[in-house]
Formats: C-alpha cells, structure tokens, sequence
C-alpha cells in the first residue's frame, strides 16, 4: 500500500487504483451474469466484463509500455468484437423471445442432464 | 506498407474468394440458378481444399501476426476434408423446406467460421488469436441457433452464445493479465518473457480457459451437450469434429511456443483436466439415451485423450494429435452422419429407437458399428492407432499413470459404445426405424468415411507424412 | 524276444478294433475276435515266461531282459518316459497270470454275457483291461507304470459302468474310480519325490541297489521326515488304493456291481494286486531306503486283514463275501512284503506274498467265476435266495469247494501252500503278528464255509425256478482252474521267484504248518455246525455281540465315513461355498465396478442442469481454482 | 509374401469370399474350403519348421519377416514362428476347421456369422505368428471385439449380459496390457518393438515391478486368471458352440501364450521376484475352478470352470520357469484347447437336441445318442488325464517339471496343484454319471436322434488330435521343448 | 491535483453504477446505468491521453450498442415491468464466487504487477499515427487484423439478420 500513497501524493494515480476500478467492474459483471434473471440483464453484464478488459489494456500500455500501441489497439478490437458479439446475441435473445415470448433464462430449460 | 505480402496466405485467401463467391450468388443469382447453389458451393470448396494441401516453406506475414508452418497444411486439409463431408451430410437437410431459403447463410457463416479458425490456427499475436477465435465462434452461436422456429435449436443458441462470451471474457481477461506482466502479445517474443511468475499463471489460466472451453474440457464442458443435442446435427458434428479440431491444435501450438518455459505447471493443468475430462465424461455418458448428447459426451471424453498428445508437448505428441484428429474426424463424421440421415428421414434420435436398426437399415449399422469401434480404439480400425500413438507419446513423456487411467476409460468408453451396437445389431424391436434410402451426398460422405476408418490405420504413410512436421511449429 | 512287443499291441489293435466296429457285427464275431486274441497272448506269455525261466539265468541268478523299449516322452535331461517291456520273475509271473486269468475270463463270458446288450463293447474293454494290466506288469519304469496303472484304473471304470443304465452300477465304478484316483495322486506325488532326488524312472537303476542314486534323497527330509520315507509311504498309498488296503478299500465291494467275470478278472486276480506287485516291484528300494515303511506296510496289511474278514463273516451278498476276502488276502499279501528281507531265507516273505499272490489269483477266480455261475443260475446275489444247490450244479459245486478249501488252506490244496509260508516269514518278523495272521487264517476259513454252506446246503426251493448247470463255456475255465488250484502249490516256486533272483529252496516250517491247519479245520468245523443246516446259533450270536454285528454287517460304517466327507465336507462346506462365493464375491466385485460407474452417473446427473449460469458459475470457479491450485500448491 | 502371412490372408479372402455368398449351401461352402486350407497350410508349416530345425537352422524364430510399417514409433509388422507358435498355429487350425463343421447349421444370419468368425480367426492366427508387439497386441484385440457380436446375436440366455461382461473385462485386460506393452517398449531403449530385439535389452528393475504385472495380469484376464475368471463362466455360457470352441480352445491361449512370450520372456527379473504372486493366484485358479466346477449344474459352467482349473494350470506352469513345465504349460495348452473344444461342441450338439443344458433334466443319453455319448466320454477322460489321451501328457510335463522347484514353497503349490486332478475326476464323472448314464429322465429324449455327418466331421477330428498327442507326444514335445530354451536361458540371467 | 480528482468521482461512478447496473430491478434502468459506465470508462480513457479511445468508445459502445439493447429492452418488455427478484440463494452463490474472484485476482495482481512506472506526460496521440499503425503490415502494426475483423463483422452481421429475420 506504501507504493499506492506515495504516488498518490506525487500527483500520479495510481495504476493500481484503475485496476482496482477495472476488477470491480469485471466482477460485478460476473455477478450480474450468474445471478440476474433476464437474458438482456446477463448481456448487460457481459457488457461490463468485456468493458473492464478494455480498461486494462488501455491502462497497462499507458503506464507501463508506453513505447508501442498494443494495448491501445487490442481495446480498440475488443471493443469492435463486444459490438459483433452484443448484436448476434440480441439477435438471438430476441429468437428466443418470439420462441417463448419471454427472455427469462430460466426458461432455457429443454435441454438438460 | 508491404501489402503484397498478404498474397502469401493463399489458404485464408482462396477461402474468402469461394466465401465473396457465394455470396454474390447468393445474392444475385435468380431463382433457378440457385437449385446449383450446394453443389457449386461444394465444388468450389473442394476446388480450394486439393488447391491448398500441399505444404509449403514457413514464412511470416505482418511482423509475426500471422505465422505459417508446413503443419498447417495439414491441418486446415484435415479440417477442409471435415468439412466437406459435412456439407454433403448437410445437403438433404438444407434442401427442407425450412432451411432452404437459408443455406446461402449456411454456407457463408459454416465458411466465415473456419475462416476464423485459419486465423486463429495461424496467429503469431494474441490479437490475431482472439478476432480467430471469435470469428469462429460467434457465428457459430447463428449456425447453433439455424433452426430457429425450432425450440431446442434457438435455446442451443442462446445458451452457446452466453456460455462462449463468457468464457471469452474470461479468457480476455488473462490475455489482458498476460500483457500487464510482459508487455507483449506477440508469440515469439512472449516465449522468453514469460517465468511463471503468479500474475502470469493466473493469466495462463484464464486465458486457456477460452480454448478449453472449445474444446469442452471439464469443468468447462457444460455447454456441450445441451448445445449439441439443440443444434441442427450437421452444426453439431462441426462443432464436435472442426472447432475442436482447430482448438486442440492452437492450444498444443499456444502452449508449447508461448507457454513454453511454464510447461511444468501447465502439465499438472492438463494432467487434472485430462483425467476428470475423461472420467467424468464417460460416466455422463453411460445413461444418456439421446444420441447427441451420448455422442457430445463421448466426444468430451475423446477431447481428454486428444489432450494427451498436448500433454506430451512433443513432436510425436504433435503428430500423434494431428493424426487423432484426423481419425477422430471420420469416425464423428461417420456416426454424425448416420444419425442425421435417419434424424432427418424419420425424426428418431435416441438409442432405443435405434433398436433392431441392422434388419431395416444394414449398410448404416455397419457403418455406424466401425466408426464407434474407431472411436472405442479398436483394431483394425483407425481408431486403434490413433489411441496408440498418442498414448505413446505420453509414455514418452513419462506420463505413465495418466495413461493407466485413461486405459482403464476406454473399457468404460467400450461399454456405451457397445451399448448402441447392441442397439443396432442384438436388440430387437417392434417399430424399427423404416428402411432409408440415402441420397447420394450422404453415400458419397459415408462411403470416404468408412474408407477411412477400415485403411487410414494400416497404411502408414499419412502418419508419416504428419509427423515429417511433426515439430513444425 | 521282440515278440514278448506282441502281448502288449494285440490287445490293443482288438480294443481299437472292437471299438470301432462297435455294434456293426454279430455280437459273436467280437467275442471271438477277442477270445482268439487273448489266446494268442497267453500262448506267448507261457512261450515267454518258458524262455525266461529257462535262459535267463546266469550263474543261477535271473536276470533282467528288456527286450524292447522306446522313448516316450521326455521331461528332462534324466527324466524320460519309456515304453518297454522288463521281464524279470515277477513281471514272468504276472504275465502268466494275468493271460491266464484273463484268458478264461473271456472263455466264460461268451456263455456269461451271450444275452447282454453292448456285447462287442465288452469285449473291447476286457481288452482294454488286459492291455493296460499287462503293461502295467511289464513296465520298466516307475512312470510307464504309472501311466497303465491309470488306464487300468479307467478300464475298471468303464467294465463296473458296464450296466450303466443301473445307478448302482454308475455309482460303484465312480466311486471307484475317484477313490483309486484319490489314491493315485499319492502315488504321483511319490514318484515325483523319489524321481526328482534319484533322477531316475527307471526301475532297473532304482532296484539296482547302487547307493549312488540314492545319495541327494538319503540326506533330504520335508517336514522333518526323511525323503525316502515320504516317497515310499506315498507311493504305498497309490498302491493301497488299487489294492484295497484300509481305508481305501471301500470302492471293492461296490465295484461287484460290474459283471461277475469282470469282478473275478479284476477285482480278485489281477488290478487288485497290483498295489502287491507295485510294493514287490519296489522292494529293494523299500527294504534299503524306507525299512519303516516296509514294516508300516505289513501293519497295515494285517489291520486290514482282519478287518476284512470280520465283516466277511456277516456280509450275505456273496459277491461282497468274496470281495472282502479278497481285501483280506491281499493283505496276507501285503504283510508278506512287509516282514520280508533281501535275500535267501530273509526273503521268505517275498517270496511267500509272490506265491500267494499267484495261488490265490487262480482260486479268487475260480470263486468269482463259480459265484458267477451260481448267480447266472439263479439271479440272485443274495445267500438267502440260495441253497441247496449242489443237486443242481454239481460242477460247480465241486470246482467251488476246491477253491474254498484251497483258501482255507487246506493242504494240499495250493492255498495252503502259500499262506503258510507266510505265516511262517510272519512268525520270524513278530510272534504276535505271526498270531493275529494265523487267526485271521481261521477266519477265512470260517466265512469261506458259511458261504460255501449257505449256498449248496441249507434248504432248497427258496428258488423262483429250477437252476440249472451252467453252459459248457462257462464251465471249462471254472474245470481248468480248480485242476490249477489243485496242483499249482506243488510248484517249486522259490525257485523261480525271489527278490534277488536267486533260487531259494521252500520247506514247511512244520510248527506253523499245523498250527494253522487245525486252526482251518476247527473253523471250517464251527462253519459246518452253524451253517450246515438250520441253525439258531448265528441268530444268537448275532444278538448276542449286536454291537459288532451290526458294525460288521455295516461294514463299520466306513463308507458313511466317506459319504460324510465326500458329500458333507466336500461337496457342502467346500464346493458349494466356493461357488457360492465365485457367483456373488468376486463376480459381484466385477459387477460392482459397472454398478458404482452406473449409479455415480445417475447420481451426478444434476451437475448438468441445464441452467447457463451454472455452467458459467463452474466455468469461473473452475478457472480460480486450477489457477489457486497451480499458483499456491 | 511371407508363408506365414498367408495365414491371415486366408481367413481374409474368406471374409471377402463370404461377402458376396448368396445363400447358405455357398457359405458353408467357402468357410469349409477355407477352414480345410487352413489346416492343411499348419500342417505343412509344422512340416517345414521340423525339416528346417532338423536341417540345423538354430534361429530362434524361423520364416521371419520384417516390413517396417509405423517408422516413427519403430513399429514393424514382423511375422516368425518358434516351436511354441507352430504349435498353436496347429491348434488354432483345428479348432476354426472344427468349429467350421460344428456351426453348419447356424441360424440366423449365417453369413455375418461366419464373417464374424473369420474376423476372429484372423486375430488369433495373427497373434500367434507376431513377434512385433504392436502388432501382436492388435492382433490380440481384433480377436476381442467380435466376441461380443456372436455371443450378443448368436448366443443363448443371458446372452447380452454375458457378452458386455466378457467384452468389457477382457478389454480391462487388455487395457492393462496396453500400458505394459508401451512401458516395456520405452523403458527397455530397444529400437523396434520386435520381441527379439526387447529380450536383448534389460529393463531396468523397478519398471519392471510395474510392467511385469500389467502384462502379467492383462494377459491373465484372458488366461482366466483367478479373480478376473468371472467373464468366462457366464460367457462360455452364453455363447453359441464355435464360439466358445473357438474362444475356449484358442483365444484362452493367447492368454497363456503372451504371459509366457511377453511378461515372462521380456522381464525375466520381476519375474522371479514376483512370480510368488502370481503362482499363489494361479494355485487358487487351479482349485478354486475344479471346486467351483463340481457343484454346477448347467454343462456349460461345468466346463468353464474347468477352463479356470485347466487355464490356471497353465499359467501356474509357466510361472515355474523351467523347461519342463513350460513345455507343459504349453502341451496344456493344447490339450486343453482340443478337449475343451470338444467339449463345448458336444454340448453345443446335445444342447441343440435336448434344449436344456442342465445336468438335471438329462439323463441316460448314452443310449440314444452312442456317438455323442462316447465322445463326451473321450473328453471327459481326456480332462482328467488319460495316458493315452492329451491331457494326461500335459498335466504329468507340468508336474514333473514344477517338482523341480525345489523350495517348500513351490513343492507344496505343485503338489495342491495335482490333488486337482482328483477333483476333476469328481466333477468329470458327476456329468458323465448324470447325462449319458442312468435312466433317460425326459421321455422325449427317446426319439432323439445321433450326429449328423458335419457333427462327426467335428468331433472325430477333435478326437483324433486328442488321441494323436496323447499317445505320440515326444516329437511335439522336443518341438516345444528345443523353442523353450532361448526364453528359459533369458529368465536365468 | 484536478486529475486525481476527476479520476475518484469516475472511479466512484463507474464502481457504483456498474453495481447498480447489475442489480437495478428495472431493465431499462439497468440499461441507463450501464451507459453511465460507459461514459466513465470513456472518460478514463480520456484522462489516460487515449483520445481517440475515448472517442471509439463513446460512439460505438454508448452510440451504437446501448441503441441496440435499448430497442432490445423496448421489443421484449412491457413498460414499467419489474423484474421478479431473483431467489436469494442464486444471489448468494453470485456475491461469494465474486467476492473470491475479486479477492484472488485482486491479490495476486496487486502482489505481482510491476509497480515501477512512470506516468510520462504525453501530448494527444496522432491521429496519423494511429491510422499509420493500424494501416501498416509490418510489427505493432495492425492491418491485417483490421482486415480480418471487417469478416468477423460481415459474418455477424448475416448471422444476426439471419436470426432476427421474420418468417417471410
């Protein structure tokens, strides 16, 4: 933690503390995606999951390998495949609604055992 | 800029031509010139397969992105030849009046997914893995979710793309841990950076857990058989024969070239995971008494004996896998194929019906009885020696108990397998399945398939053109 | 004397034939190809034993000829099989013997079994019988011995089993096969022993008395007893069981379930002592290496002697009275053996046993034969059904009485002759020994004449029927034998048979001689009083020793002894719970493994529940904790 | 091509042959021909080994041939026969001719059935002329899986049951045997898989301790090998009559004969380390079987436990390690395979005319069917050992030479092994007591009728071998005898 | 100074809401909170220097996806429909597992990552540079998969269509 308070008064923030920020979000998208009822909710929290990686790579390249890009641009394409991923899965989600006329995921239930 | 080098990935390259080539059919062509569309489609692919098999010296292209070695040919052909026959399988059930507005689709996300295993098979950069892996996937949830009016179908669907993002954040995120602690995502230069550190550990773990979730490995096999018993079954033997396929290669190839100097610790991974994989999968599939999912278990635990060419990290394990795969391939195919024509012809799927199949439908049972006994590792049937070789390669290793018990699986493996041949060939029933006549394509599928099963094992030549480049990576 | 390979083949081509042919041909024609063969092999075996004793003496010893011998089979460097053919005195005079027995055996049974269905195969297993008896007899080793002792064992399964629609029948020749089986391993595990310490099979090395041979078993022991004893008892055994020594002789009296001619063949003339001949055969090696074997030999032979007898004097199926007889005898034999020595006057029990042996072939198989006529005559084995038949079948009664007299040893009948030297080699080992044989002599002569009484006297017309006089078949032989009984004790026969070869010149040690002559008269006298007529003095004696006599009558429950074991121990507490335990212990393990797999499965079906959160729950935990696991363990 | 090749070829074209029958007269036909080829092609290998060894060739295996097949792994398909192998070659010939004859009238579906058959015979033949482990271990499976098929289809009772336990503990077996074979191939550091070339190499003692019995065991699971018998009684049971002509007679071999060519000839060291074992467990088998064998009452459990007892003999005998008792082991081996086939086709034939199997419902057979009755006689005297007859030949090799053995320990094991003869003599005689003796118990037993002539083709071939070893046996026995020594010499190093 | 302070009211923002977000009653409040994470995430970006991050990150994912879940939520939901709550021991199960996520990630990480850095002030990045990087085939330049994503996409693009189409 000493690490932490120096740079803080330093004036630099702490990558850690972005970390920190990018680890809640994750696992609050982890929670959302085990615990919530609605298929929409659990793509919302796969939103978050996905979102906090981004944040990670962007952090990691800018504090500690600033010489090249490659975080930056691997957030770029992360963010490119969650917009395929978000928009074939509504398309599925929206299936399933005109299927059982609700998107509740405990209604996948068919197929089990 | 030095664009013409992109010229040299003439596999990717002669796929997205027959992928843009279709489409515009698709698209543009009337009514009538689309009763051509599947055999086109498929002489097309077959025309970019024999274009293709021929190994070439390894290069690199876009600074170390996209690497070539001599095994990739043979791989992409393996999976090339996988999915031909697939599509021969699949052509009865496309021409269904439900489908048939949608096989232009079929074809173009079936192609764009193996496209994204090319990719992903080829890859020198985690970026390049990760569009791979995810053009392989993500459309793959369309293709699993095809029969969309169909209730199993659509749910398959959902619960494949859930599962699969989830797993690809996980697995994102260890991609994102592995750049925090080395800085790099390029393949060679990983390779030395890498000292199995706990960050890294931690970001090797979650990073494989995308691709053993592919390859549905326990406890990242759930998926498995709810998708595959949804699925349309020509979707399902894609997913079993070539997304595994492509998977397990990339993992041995990641593993050994990336992950190199932490192979202690990734052994005793795969070590645990091969034996509950094994285990825990033919234990499910005991009772199962719907044939997709029996065969989506049996299919995990034939992930777990592929994995023990992985394990090996050797040439020969290199070899022996490619070579399993191969084999795996055909007999899936087989059986897949078998099951579809009579899904597809009279709608029964589980073993019971299959009671007495040998007095209406001889020739299929045959068929079916090879390939499971390929499957079951028995000679002389190719299944034997894929099993040998790549127990051979763990012994190699020294991985002796491991192979004991994935040994003493086989008997178990041998029971349900037996369980439907006695289906077939001892049981008697008072409905038997109606005797079919199969199309063409799918005699056409078969037939390669059980050519294969009966002589890929004893003519020596193909596993010895594997394993020239048995350490091609 | 190549020609002696003969005796052996032609019975051998006659059962092969015979077999084959099985009912193809007129019952007759098998007979006579079987009488004509076995002619011919007592032509040569008389040829043979004529050229023996007449040339192979060298400087007054017989020596051994092996005129033909090939090899077999081979174990080890020194353990080899031969075929041969040894003829020294003994295996001459079972040769003549056996042929001779044997020879009328097939006379009798043309007219004996003329009716009987499965003519040709009975035929073909008396040749079967003849071929292993004689091979036996002739053996050069120990093993070749062996291997005809076991067919001899098998071709008296088979002739017991003759009438085997009868389950009395199949029961005698299983037990009796099992029982002599039981006894053979014995004998297998001895040769094994002795052949493994000695090196040898081979009889003329084992008896040469060269204590080179013997030196690795002299030092030897297992279980703390010297090696050379195990071998030798355990050999004895083997030897037991055939002859039908206490308590192995229980298989006897059923086995007279088979046809009589076979019985008089078999159970009294020839198989019966071979466990003797094994004894005789082996004795240089006994006296020398096993001396307290030699003399176990003779204690048991006594014991089962009088035991024998006892019950012959209650038994009423004649046959069974004969078959106890012939237990008892053959112990007189065997205690001959066992008191002898090596050599001149110390082999007067040798000698004596050998000459018994001989004597009591012809007379054992002159009875069987004439109970054989008596029970043609009358259908019945029973004395009760009988009586009063010397009217009859005077023929048969005079050859009967020759024979009973003979047994009784009554000078000059041959029986005499031969017994008495034993009793007086007996005298010389150990006076009480010498006494309880010269009682049990009396004995004999006792139920000889309770049977002979109670079938020729007695009352008459307990018949169904009239019997009448046997065919001319069946007497001649019942003629020849009583002629050889009469004389055949006149026979020098020291002078052929003796255990070193040597001639040893016979006299009567008179004291014995008259002892047990008045001893034989005084029983056949108490025999006449109680049975001659009528009498209530049997009744009363039975109900006055009841205890003995119900024993006696019970054969001293000996068998129950055996059922016991065989169905209780063996068969109850062994067998059945080894099965029990295969079906349900170790057959259940395996089953076990299928079920547990199987009940796991449907145990930990829930695990797949169908419910995505779960599968992305577990994909998560698994990925911490592989990771935990790597990074912390 | 290699003379010996051609007796995997044979059955081969015959499955070709058979495939394009049309009905059954053809069938028969062409499995008839095939299976008289091959008795006639042992026949001249015997000859043509015994004039080759007579002529001096002292190789160790004769009409060798190496084609180098999976190179990376050092996989040869290498073909070659000793003493041993020509032997069972022999046997092997006789029983697939027997079981030929015995399966004339085999309903339904005979084509596949004799495809199936052939199958088999191609494993067993294969197996036998193999000195690569490889392929004698494929081989060994391919003789496994058609097992299930023809007693699942062609069988009798619980038959499904009984051809899933059978099929699963032998592939348990073979599993186990899998794992020794790849372990013996790497830890010996041979170049090839050929047997020969592994029996040059050492392997170091403590793999040998893992390998000696996996191989041991794996193999023993065939050899029924006390615990793991179970398979055979309901198996044997079940099966239709070449079947279990074939599986008892042959395939209970391969057991003996791999114990003997792999365990005991490739790792010579644990072998006398942990022989102990095995040969108590081999002890018990012998008893346990014979016991087990006399309270049955089905003729077929009868004659497995038999097996058991028998089969148990032959492993004990080779676990002896001497010349002698391996010669007996494998006299045993082929004593046992001609009596136990006849046996299984004699009560197969029974069976088919009476329709029960248990003793108790049968009785005084012996005058409405002389043939078959006499024949069961035969065999039964053959199993208790005869003179005259195989089995006496083999049991007396095998005792005379584990007497050799000269530890307390050993004596005594032999020495309980023999006292099995008295009990087989009980049990042997109990059946022939029971069915071919007595009074017929079932009235419509009168009206049955003797063998046909394929029947008496069978039985009198079976016989005739039976009696030819039992009375001639020093030519196969030296045969055997002379092929023993390189192995015997290697377990003395 | 003004950046660590911009920097806690994003981060207690982004924190909060991304709770709130997944665990609002209401869909489309979920989707509203959501967005709220986006935006801060996009002004983490922004204050990291990567501009044109920010820029892709507020147009594509608070531009593009969130239209998309929104007219999910309003094609699936009635309006003002609550969620039925879940049962409580999912949501238990869900809090332990994340909470022993985040505690085990947070360890090792924070035990592990290296802490030496130094955060050079650096001016905006250039525009051209980006496209240069991202057009370019040689290393740390990302042409090729630029052109592999634009399939990726187009197979998405079928497939969705595909899917979401009405029977015709």
């Amino acid at each position: 933690m000493g690490d932490l308070f120096t740079n803080f008064f330093s004036g630099i923030i702490p990558m850690e503390a972005y970390i920190a920020v990018s680890l809640v979000m994750f696992f609050s998208g982890i929670y959302g995606f085990i615990s919530r009822k609605s298929l929409l909710m659990i793509l919302i929290s796969i939103e978050l999951i996905l979102n906090s990686i981004d944040i990670n790579f962007a952090v990691f390249n800018r504090y500690l390998y600033p010489e090249q890009m490659e975080g930056f641009f691997f957030a770029l394409f992360t963010i490119a495949i969650s917009a395929c991923e978000t928009a074939v899965a509504i398309a599925i989600v929206i299936n399933i609604y005109r299927n059982l006329n609700n998107v509740e995921v405990d209604s996948l239930n068919q197929l089990k055992e | 800029m030095n664009y013409i080098s992109f010229l040299q990935l003439h596999d990717e390259l002669s796929l997205l031509a027959v992928l843009v080539i279709l489409l515009i059919y698709d698209i543009f062509a009337g009514e009538k010139a689309l009763r051509y569309f599947q055999p086109v489609a498929i002489i097309l692919f077959a025309v970019h397969t024999l274009l293709n098999c021929v190994p070439r010296d390894p290069f690199e292209v876009a600074g170390g992105m996209y690497q070539y070695v001599p095994m990739l040919t043979y791989v992409k052909t393996i999976l090339n030849i996988g999915t031909i026959i697939i599509f021969l399988q699949a052509h009865h059930w496309l021409n269904s009046e439900e489908s048939v507005i949608r096989r232009g689709e079929f074809y173009f996300l079936t192609l764009s997914t193996l496209l994204g295993m090319y990719f992903m098979m080829s890859a020198g950069h985690f970026l390049m893995f990760f569009i791979g892996i995810e053009t392989a996937s993500i459309p793959m949830a369309t293709l699993v979710a095809f029969n969309k009016y169909n209730h199993k179908s659509a749910e398959a669907g959902a619960k494949y793309i859930l599962t699969s993002v989830f797993a690809s954040g996980i697995s994102l995120f260890g991609i994102s841990m592995i750049y925090g602690a080395t800085g790099t995502l390029y393949f060679d230069d990983l390779a030395t950076q890498l000292t199995a550190g706990p960050l890294q550990l931690m970001a090797l773990v979650f990073f494989a857990v995308g691709l053993f979730f592919k390859i549905s490995l326990v406890p990242f096999h759930l998926w498995t058989p709810d998708v595959y018993e949804g699925a349309p079954t020509s979707i399902t033997s894609y997913l079993s024969v070539i997304s595994k396929g492509s998977a397990v290669f990339v993992l041995f190839t990641i593993f050994v070239k990336v992950f190199g100097n932490m192979i202690d610790q990734w052994q005793t991974i795969l070590y645990g995971i091969i034996v509950i994989s094994i285990t825990l999968a033919n234990v499910f599939a005991i009772r199962q008494q719907n044939l997709k999912r029996f065969l989506a278990f049996s299919s995990i635990s034939q992930a777990g004996y592929i994995l023990l060419g992985v394990i090996s990290g050797t040439a020969m394990g290199m070899s022996s896998l490619v070579y399993y795969i191969l084999v795996y391939m055909f007999s899936n195919l087989a059986i897949f194929g078998v099951v579809s024509v009579i899904e597809n012809r009279s709608g029964k799927i589980t073993i019971r019906d299959y009671d007495g199949l040998y007095q209406t439908n001889p020739k299929l049972s045959v068929v079916m009885m090879l390939a499971l006994f390929s499957l079951a590792g028995i000679p002389p049937f190719a299944g034997f020696f894929s099993k040998f070789f790549i127990f051979s390669a763990a012994i190699q290793q020294g991985f002796y108990v491991l192979v004991f018990i994935a040994l003493l699986n086989t008997v178990i493996s041998l029971y349900y397998y037996l369980l439907l041949v006695k289906a077939m060939f001892i049981n008697k029933s008072d409905s038997p399945i109606i005797t079919i006549k199969s199309d063409m394509p799918v005699k056409i599928s078969l037939v390669i398939c059980t050519l294969a099963i009966v002589v890929v094992g004893l003519i020596s030549t193909i596993y010895e053109q594997i394993s020239v480049f048995g350490f091609g990576i | 004397m190549q020609y002696t390979s003969l005796i052996l083949i032609l019975p051998l081509l006659s059962f092969i034939i015979l077999g084959l042919v099985d009912s193809k041909w007129e019952p007759k024609v098998a007979g006579t190809i079987g009488t004509a063969v076995l002619g011919i092999v007592t032509l040569l075996s008389y040829y043979t034993a004529w050229m023996y004793f007449s040339s192979a003496d060298i400087s007054g010893v017989y020596q051994r000829i092996i005129p033909f011998q090939l090899e077999w089979l081979r174990f080890t460097e020194h353990l080899h099989i031969e075929l041969g053919i040894l003829l020294d005195p003994i295996s001459v005079l079972m040769l003549v013997v056996i042929s001779t027995v044997s020879m009328m055996v097939h006379i009798y049974s043309l007219g004996y079994m003329k009716s009987e269905k499965g003519f040709e195969r009975y035929y073909a297993f008396l040749s079967l019988f003849t071929f292993s008896m004689l091979g036996l007899v002739v053996a050069t080793n120990i093993f070749q011995m062996y291997i005809f002792w076991e067919l001899v064992g098998v071709s008296s399964y088979l002739l017991i089993g003759f009438y085997y629609t009868k389950p009395e029948a199949v029961a005698a020749s299983k037990k009796a096969f099992i029982v002599t089986r039981f006894a053979d391993l014995f004998f297998l595990i001895g040769i094994l022993f002795l052949s493994f310490y000695t090196k040898t099979f081979d009889f003329g090395i084992l008896t040469s008395g060269d204590a080179t041979v013997f030196a690795s078993a002299a030092g030897a022991s297992f279980m703390g007893i010297s090696l050379m004893n195990w071998a030798m008892a355990l050999i004895f055994i083997g030897g037991a069981g055939k002859s039908a020594m206490f308590p192995l002789h229980i298989w006897l009296p059923d086995a007279m379930e088979g046809p009589t001619p076979v019985s008089a063949l078999i159970h009294a003339a020839t198989m019966v002592v071979a466990g003797v001949y094994l004894v005789a055969r082996l004795f240089p090696v006994y006296d020398l290496y096993a001396p307290d074997v030699l003399h176990g030999i003779a204690y048991v032979g006594a014991f089962t002697s009088l035991f024998a007898a006892v019950i012959a004097c209650v038994q009423t199926d004649i046959k069974r009275v004969l078959a106890f007889s012939t237990i008892s005898q053959i112990g007189f034999m065997m205690v001959g053996l066992g008191v002898s020595g090596m050599g001149g006057h110390h082999g007067l029990g040798y000698m004596a046993s050998m000459f018994h042996l001989f004597t009591h072939a012809m007379f054992k198989a002159l009875l069987f034969l004439g109970a054989g006529s008596i029970i043609h005559a009358v259908h019945s084995n029973e004395m009760n059904n009988m009586g009063g038949l010397r009217k009859y079948m005077p023929v048969t009664h005079i050859t009967f009485l020759i024979a009973c007299l003979s047994i009784a040893g009554i000078p000059p009948f041959s029986g005499f002759f031969s017994k008495d030297e034993i009793l007086s080699a007996t005298f010389e080992f150990s006076p009480y020994l010498g006494a309880t044989m010269s009682l049990i002599a009396g004995l004999t002569a006792f139920y000889m004449f309770r049977l002979y009484y109670g079938i020729f006297w007695g009352k008459e017309n307990k018949q169904h029927h009239t019997p009448h006089e046997s065919p001319f078949s069946m007497l001649l032989p019942l003629v020849f034998l009583a002629v050889v009984t009469l004389f055949v004790g006149f026979i020098p026969f020291g002078e052929f048979v003796t255990n070193d070869g040597a001639p040893y010149e016979i006299h009567l040690n008179r004291t014995v001689a008259v002892i047990s002559v008045v001893i034989a008269v005084v029983s056949i006298l108490l025999a006449t009083v109680m049975y001659r007529k009528e009498s209530t003095i049997p009744a009363k004696l039975g109900t006055t020793f009841a205890g003995l006599h119900k024993a006696a009558s019970h054969r001293f429950y000996i068998d129950e002894v055996y059922m016991f074991i065989t169905k209780k121990i063996i068969f109850k507490n062994i067998s059945t719970p080894i099965a029990w335990f295969d079906r349900h212990v170790i057959d259940a393990t395996m089953n076990g493994f299928a079920e547990v797999t199987q009940w796991t499965s449907v145990r930990i079906k829930g695990f797949q529940s169908g419910r995505v959160q779960q599968y992305a729950y577990v994909i998560l935990l698994g990925a911490i904790m592989i990771a935990a696991l790597v990074i912390f363990v | 091509m290699n003379f010996l090749s051609i007796f995997v070829l044979v059955p081969l074209l015959m499955m070709i042959a058979l495939f394009f029958a049309k009905n059954r007269g053809q069938i028969n036909f062409i499995a008839a021909t095939g299976a008289t080829i091959l008795l006639i092609l042992s026949g001249i290998l015997t000859y043509l080994y015994l004039t080759e060894r007579a002529a001096g060739n002292m190789a160790e295996m004769l009409f060798t041939a190496d084609t180098v097949w999976y190179a990376p792994f050092n996989i040869h398909y290498s073909v070659g026969v000793d003493g041993v192998s020509v032997a069972m070659l022999a046997l092997t010939s006789i029983i697939v001719f027997t079981g030929v004859f015995a399966s004339w009238r085999i309903d339904p579906l005979p084509k596949e059935f004799f495809l199936w058959y052939c199958l088999l015979s191609i494993g067993v033949y294969g197996f036998f002329i193999s000195i690569d482990l490889f392929t004698m271990f494929m081989y060994y499976e391919i003789a496994l899986i058609p097992m299930y098929l023809l007693i699942g289809i062609w069988g009798t009772g619980k038959k499904e049951y009984a051809a899933m336990k059978l099929t699963l503990m032998l592939m348990g077996g073979s599993a186990l045997l899998l794992g020794g074979i790849l372990g013996i191939y790497y830890f010996s550091g041979a170049e090839s898989m050929n047997i020969l070339d592994i029996a040059q190499k050492t392997i170091p003692l403590s793999a040998q301790y893992y390998l000696f019995p996996l191989t041991f065991m794996g193999f023993g699971v065939l050899g029924a090998l006390f615990p793991f018998h179970t398979w055979s009684p309901d198996g044997h049971a079940s099966a239709p009559t070449a079947v279990s002509m074939l599986h008892a007679g042959v395939l209970m071999k391969l057991g003996g004969y791999g114990a003997f060519r792999v365990a005991m000839y490739l790792m010579p060291e644990a072998a006398h380390e942990m022989a102990w074992i095995f040969l108590i467990l081999t002890g018990i088998s012998v008893i346990y079987g014979a016991f087990s064998a006399v309270v049955q009452t089905d003729l077929k459990y009868i004659n497995a436990y038999s097996s058991v007892s028998h089969c148990g003999l032959v492993l004990f005998a080779i676990l002896m390690m001497n010349e002698t008792a391996m010669t007996g082991a494998v006299l045993q081996m082929l004593s046992h395979g001609l009596m136990t086939a006849l046996f299984f086709a004699l009560i197969g034939m029974i069976y088919g005319r009476t329709h029960t199997r248990l003793i108790t419902q049968m009785g005084g057979l012996m005058k409405v069917l002389p043939f078959l009755g006499v024949s069961y006689v035969i065999a039964g005297l053959a199993s208790l050992g005869l003179p005259g007859l195989s089995g006496f030949v083999a049991e007396m090799t095998i005792f005379v030479g584990s007497f050799q053995e000269t530890d307390m320990f050993h004596r005594v094991l032999t020495i309980v092994a023999a006292s099995s003869i008295v009990i087989t003599a009980v049990y042997i005689l109990r059946v022939v007591g029971k069915i071919l003796y007595g009074k017929i118990q079932d009235p419509h037993h009168e009206e049955l009728t003797d063998a046909t002539w394929w029947e008496r083709i069978s039985v009198v071939t079976l016989i005739i071998a039976i009696v030819a070893l039992g009375s001639l046996p020093l030519w196969i026995s030296n045969m055997i005898h002379d092929s023993l020594i390189p192995v015997v010499n290697n377990l003395m190093r | 100074m003004a950046q660590q302070i911009i920097f806690y009211i994003l981060a207690v923002i982004i924190s909060v809401f991304s709770i709130m977000a997944v665990t609002s009653k209401r869909l489309i409040r979920s989707a509203t909170y959501l967005l709220f994470v986006l935006l801060g995430t996009a002004g983490l970006y922004l204050l990291l220097g990567y501009h044109y991050l920010f820029a892709v990150q507020v147009a594509v994912y608070a531009g593009g996806i969130m239209v998309l879940y929104i007219f999910a939520i309003l094609l699936t939901q009635k309006p003002g429909e609550r969620i039925t709550p879940e049962p409580l021991r999912q949501r238990a199960l869900a809090i332990v597992l994340s909470s022993v996520g985040i505690v085990f990630c947070g360890y090792i990480i924070f035990n592990n990552i290296t802490k030496v850095y130094t955060l050079v002030a650096q001016d905006e990045l250039n525009t051209k540079h980006i496209g240069m990087t991202l057009m370019g085939t040689e290393k740390f330049q990302y042409l090729l998969p630029f052109e592999v994503i634009s399939i990726l996409l187009l197979a998405c693009i079928v497939g969705a269509i595909m899917i979401a189409r009405k029977r015709s």
